[in-house]
């Protein structure tokens, strides 16, 4: 890469994580002023998501969860439309029937997203068999957390997409934690990658807070699906150092675990090295803080202002 | 017209709706093995056997439903699908709704049940109300071969998820189905047995215990119109509400458990949509509630039978 | 008596029962954080986080519940059952029969549901007519915070499987709970007004619908009983045939979609044993059938309303 | 081990074999009769059975599945009882509301037989939980198939016994079918027992046709459970040469493999073993068998003339 691709890659990488941040922060504003519903931020894992998406191409499709947030602005989602979800109204992507937790924007490859935790593990198998038979080289991202990696369907998602050479990027999200339980408390190892030997499939886990080093491994996890339409599990190793759902005062957190991951923030840390690097300069970066500022500020008025679905909504979009 | 079994009618759709369209796919534990010649028409991209694991089996179809395909799966027994039911509940039958109505999901789920083969309730497990009593799904439960080979047909081409379930007794008796373009319309009720005194309303293979009993009863002077469901989601309620404010009697009749069974919906819906028509009171004739035994005789006795339809029909008309 | 909420009352219930018998035991994701004074009196052995998967957290509590241990588990919110129906409904409802009455599965498993969080029909899915459809079970789902503590004590002390539904529009509702033994038997229902004109026949947070009903039409003269029906399996038939028997007309009440609901079972079984008392047909008032939306007002919409009970009791007593 | 005491041990090994073999040969025999309903054996898979039970201690516990003849038998349960219910009688040990795919016999430990493949794992961990918390040293035998090992439960059951301790023996008889499907149709590796190591747990595969060794196999495990109270997974590697069901034509397998496997037959190869060997002679080998007949006999007219279960017994056993 030259440095003036350099610059633009490392630009948007650090955009995406700043956007998804100043999204989730506002969110979780509103719901501690009465402003709007709960929601599950992913405060903390933002590279996961950035660096992820943007090695993804606009033929590749995405599974998500209820942490989904991330995903949807990194692959361009307008924050306007997603805010207005959150808050259940009309002008969201769902029409405010998904409300925070199940955003899917199927124009931008966002398909399926499902709150239930193992739903994008099992449903990603069938996308991949789709984009397979139709010859397509597309590839299909699964995001899921360390929380689903326990359900069943993880072990029956992977056997499955392994034994048929679907290609699915399975991309466990590690973040330590399953709600309300440390990750700890639900499984022996600390990694989750290494599953993958048990499916004949290959695994590699990378620093979830180096968004770069997440970019990076996602580019060659998806080269490799390509060029083998095999799977591929890629763990992200990352911490949520806000509250699971908004509400949460974190009580149950282990304060020097927090931070200790807090001092290791992705945006912070990738703001340093590139100002180190002299990649960026200081003044390009608090550029794009105050035009994400704009953007969300733009977006919450949008939402606020944005009617409730009308009352015949409730009976439609039942059956095709 | 031949004469053929459910189990070969089924064959019969699922050929001519791989041939029609060439979305359909079709896979389960044992799918290319029972269907070898599927397998030899279609190749071994569309008909697949799968590792022995019911959730990502239904879940493989809605994602695949979503993205194009148009998938047939085959969970076996009614049982089995308690693994399934994420997928297919919380998946195929919400993810339309919850997503403003950006995805569907045509897809069928086949699932064998009822008495008949004698190994009890973890194979044999009247489930359907659960489905009907589900938002977003369409349930499925035919009484005849030409019923099986239409509403399967129907169903393959419908773009919501389907559960179909195969009354595990029906599955290898003949009859007469027609060939070629035979589509039966999801959510219209079959009157096989028209009549004035009473209307005997069920589906699956209570439906044959119904026209026994209708039967024997017309030797007594009372007239019952027999209506067969086929479609238990969307209920065909205007066919059965008609056939009652006609004959002014219901007796509802089907081989699940008794609460909160189908004929608890069909029951209150006529007692709330057709009262005034009603002399007397409308009866259930159900499986009891308990789990099916395996044992010959406790299993047969489980079913209800044409014995007893006539008694309550005796009972209701007043003779 | 003291004033607290369901959320409370529960949990004084799990800290009496595991008091009293050393066999019960808690478990679920992220019960040993949310009951973190469970854990500091029995310890974490006996009240346990587990790893993020219903299906063994069900299983175990089966497995346990055979070999001498009374597990009280927590699947969160009712529409993650769909992950744990096998062992619920095949092992814990199933293998009691199925071995020849060899096994007995005292277990209770908790799960929210209902309107009032805004999240959609993944979490908020009113489907305990699932349970009540499969033998072997039983089913609960209170209304206010004594029958939170009365029924759970209960059901934890009941030798059957027992699901537990908790209304989450009323676990933070606070009310009037007995200290210490309070227990409330299953399968009997409460009378919380009595009246002789109309029936109101409901459960969980509908019941105050219903009573704020019937507060509305007295002022117009009508006389309206509210029947809690309080567990759902075994039903107290006895006590709304009686009260039909009374009054003579039906109103049956809840959230959950009304195609096969519980309220079909309520509806069927009047339409059947008191018809002759009926001088109405009996009404149903019910969530529609789809999926719960999130979006606040869509949400409340779901819900069936004081307002729509006063309608239609106004129009079945023809005033 | 002594002579005189290898001698008892191999005799007990080589008939709780022929009991299986002929106990299931008669079933599959009455099936084609006529005179029962069909049912699962586990002919050619004898060793696995005989071989683990063989090695647990009377306190100790067994679940199992639809293929559970051998594990009951090699338990000492009752043939009559056993047939009496393969037929839906009275007298079966579930009084016929089983049939054939779920018996449980509490008294002698085999207990919550379930048919649905993975209920055997959804279980076994509870009653592991029990044993753990009431301070026995008893050890719980799992057994379940290939199969068993693709349902996601698999996956769940694993994990927590390994995280919480649990004293389970899993026993994966890994006999190449799940019904109508080859094993290589449903998973790219050849063996279970590497996925143990996903959960931190050892595992083993052992030849499962050879009893000896299988036998051997499950000593040592269940000592390591004893002795560590943490699970094991042991994988005996063998071949199911009748039918998934009776009846069961066989036309989907392959010949030649079904041929190898049925050249490496437990019992012929045993047999052929101890003579050569000189531990037992071809007239006890032969009295053995004689004595196994005589019993299968007498069982198969014990629940032929056994009365089916009377009409009110459709509705007991429902509620405790
Ligand atoms: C099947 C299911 N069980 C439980 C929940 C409740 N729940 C929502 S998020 C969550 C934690 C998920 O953990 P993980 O998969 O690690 O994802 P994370 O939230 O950490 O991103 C839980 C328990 C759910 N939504 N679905
Ligand atoms: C959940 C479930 N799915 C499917 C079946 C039908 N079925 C019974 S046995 C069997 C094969 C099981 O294979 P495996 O676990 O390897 O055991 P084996 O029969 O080979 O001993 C199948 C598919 C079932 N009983 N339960
Ligand atoms: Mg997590
Ligand atoms: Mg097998």
């Amino acid at each position: 890469m030259d440095m003036e691709s350099r610059r633009e890659s490392a630009r948007a990488l650090f955009q995406s994580m700043v956007l998804i941040r100043a999204f989730e922060e506002r969110a979780a504003a509103a719901q501690a002023e009465g402003k709007a519903p709960g929601t599950c931020t992913s405060v903390g894992q933002e590279a996961s998501a950035a660096g992820v998406v943007k090695a993804l191409s606009s033929n590749d499709l995405i599974l998500t969860n209820h942490r989904s947030a991330g995903h949807l602005l990194a692959r361009g989602a307008d924050p306007g439309r997603m805010m207005a979800e959150v808050l259940g109204k009309a002008t969201g992507y769902c029409k405010g029937k998904s409300g925070t937790l199940h955003i899917s924007v199927k124009e931008l490859g966002v398909i399926l997203t499902s709150t239930i935790v193992g739903g994008e593990l099992s449903l990603a198998t069938g996308v991949g068999l789709s984009v397979s038979m139709q010859g397509s080289d597309a590839v299909v991202a699964c995001f899921f957390g360390d929380g689903a990696a326990c359900e069943g369907i993880f072990h029956e998602s992977l056997n499955l997409a392994s034994l048929w050479n679907l290609p699915v990027l399975y991309v466990c999200e590690n973040n330590q934690w399953q709600a309300f339980v440390h990750r700890k408390e639900t499984m022996l190892a600390d990694h989750i990658s290494p599953r993958a030997a048990s499916y004949g499939m290959d695994g590699v886990t990378v620093d979830g807070n180096d968004v770069e080093a997440v970019n990076e491994a996602a580019r060659v996890a998806i080269a490799k699906i390509r060029e083998t339409r095999k799977p591929f599990l890629l763990e992200t190793y990352t911490y949520r150092t806000r509250g699971h759902y908004e509400p949460d005062d974190q009580t149950y957190v282990d304060p020097e675990e927090l931070a200790s991951w807090k001092a290791r923030d992705p945006i912070a840390s990738y703001k340093k090295k590139l100002l180190a690097a002299g990649t960026v300069s200081e003044a390009d970066l608090a550029a794009i803080q105050r035009e994400v500022e704009t953007t969300i500020d733009g977006a919450f008025l949008f939402a606020s202002e944005s009617p409730y679905p009308a009352a015949e909504e409730l009976l439609t979009d039942v059956y095709a | 017209m031949s004469t053929i079994t459910a189990h070969e009618a089924i064959g019969q759709a699922l050929a001519e709706e791989m041939r029609r369209d060439s979305t359909v796919i079709a896979f389960g534990e044992g799918v290319a093995t029972k269907r070898h010649e599927l397998v030899e028409e279609f190749g071994r991209a569309r008909v697949r056997n799968t590792p022995l694991a019911e959730g990502i089996i239904a879940g493989t179809a809605a994602g695949a439903a979503a993205t194009g395909l148009r998938p047939v799966i085959d969970l076996l027994f009614a049982p089995f699908i308690c693994f399934a039911m994420d997928e297919i509940v919380n998946s195929a039958g919400k993810l339309r709704y919850m997503s403003g109505g950006q995805f569907s999901f045509p897809m069928v789920t086949l699932a064998m049940t009822g008495a008949g083969w004698g190994v009890g309730a973890q194979h044999n497990h009247n489930n359907e109300a659960w489905f009907v009593h589900s938002p977003g799904l369409k349930v499925v439960m035919p009484s005849n071969p030409a019923d099986f080979k239409g509403l399967l047909k129907a169903s393959i081409r419908d773009d919501n998820p389907v559960v179909f379930f195969l009354d595990i007794g029906l599955l290898y008796v003949p009859g007469e189905v027609p060939e070629g373009e035979h589509v039966v319309p999801l959510g219209k009720a079959a009157i096989p047995r028209e009549g004035s005194d009473v209307t005997l309303i069920s589906y699956g293979k209570t439906v044959h215990a119904c026209l026994a009993a209708a039967k024997t009863l017309e030797g007594e002077g009372i007239s019952a119109e027999v209506v067969d469901l086929r479609t238990l989601k969307p209920l065909d309620e205007e066919a059965f509400l008609a056939s009652v404010r006609k004959t002014g009697r219901a007796v509802v009749v089907h081989e699940a458990s008794r609460t909160c069974g189908v004929g608890a919906e069909v029951a209150a819906t006529i007692a709330e949509k057709s009262f005034a028509s009603l002399a007397g009171p409308v009866v259930r004739i159900a499986g009891p509630d308990v789990p099916a035994p395996s044992s010959y005789p406790l299993e047969q006795a489980f079913v209800p039978s044409a014995a007893q339809i006539v008694t309550s029909v005796r009972g209701l008309v007043g003779k």
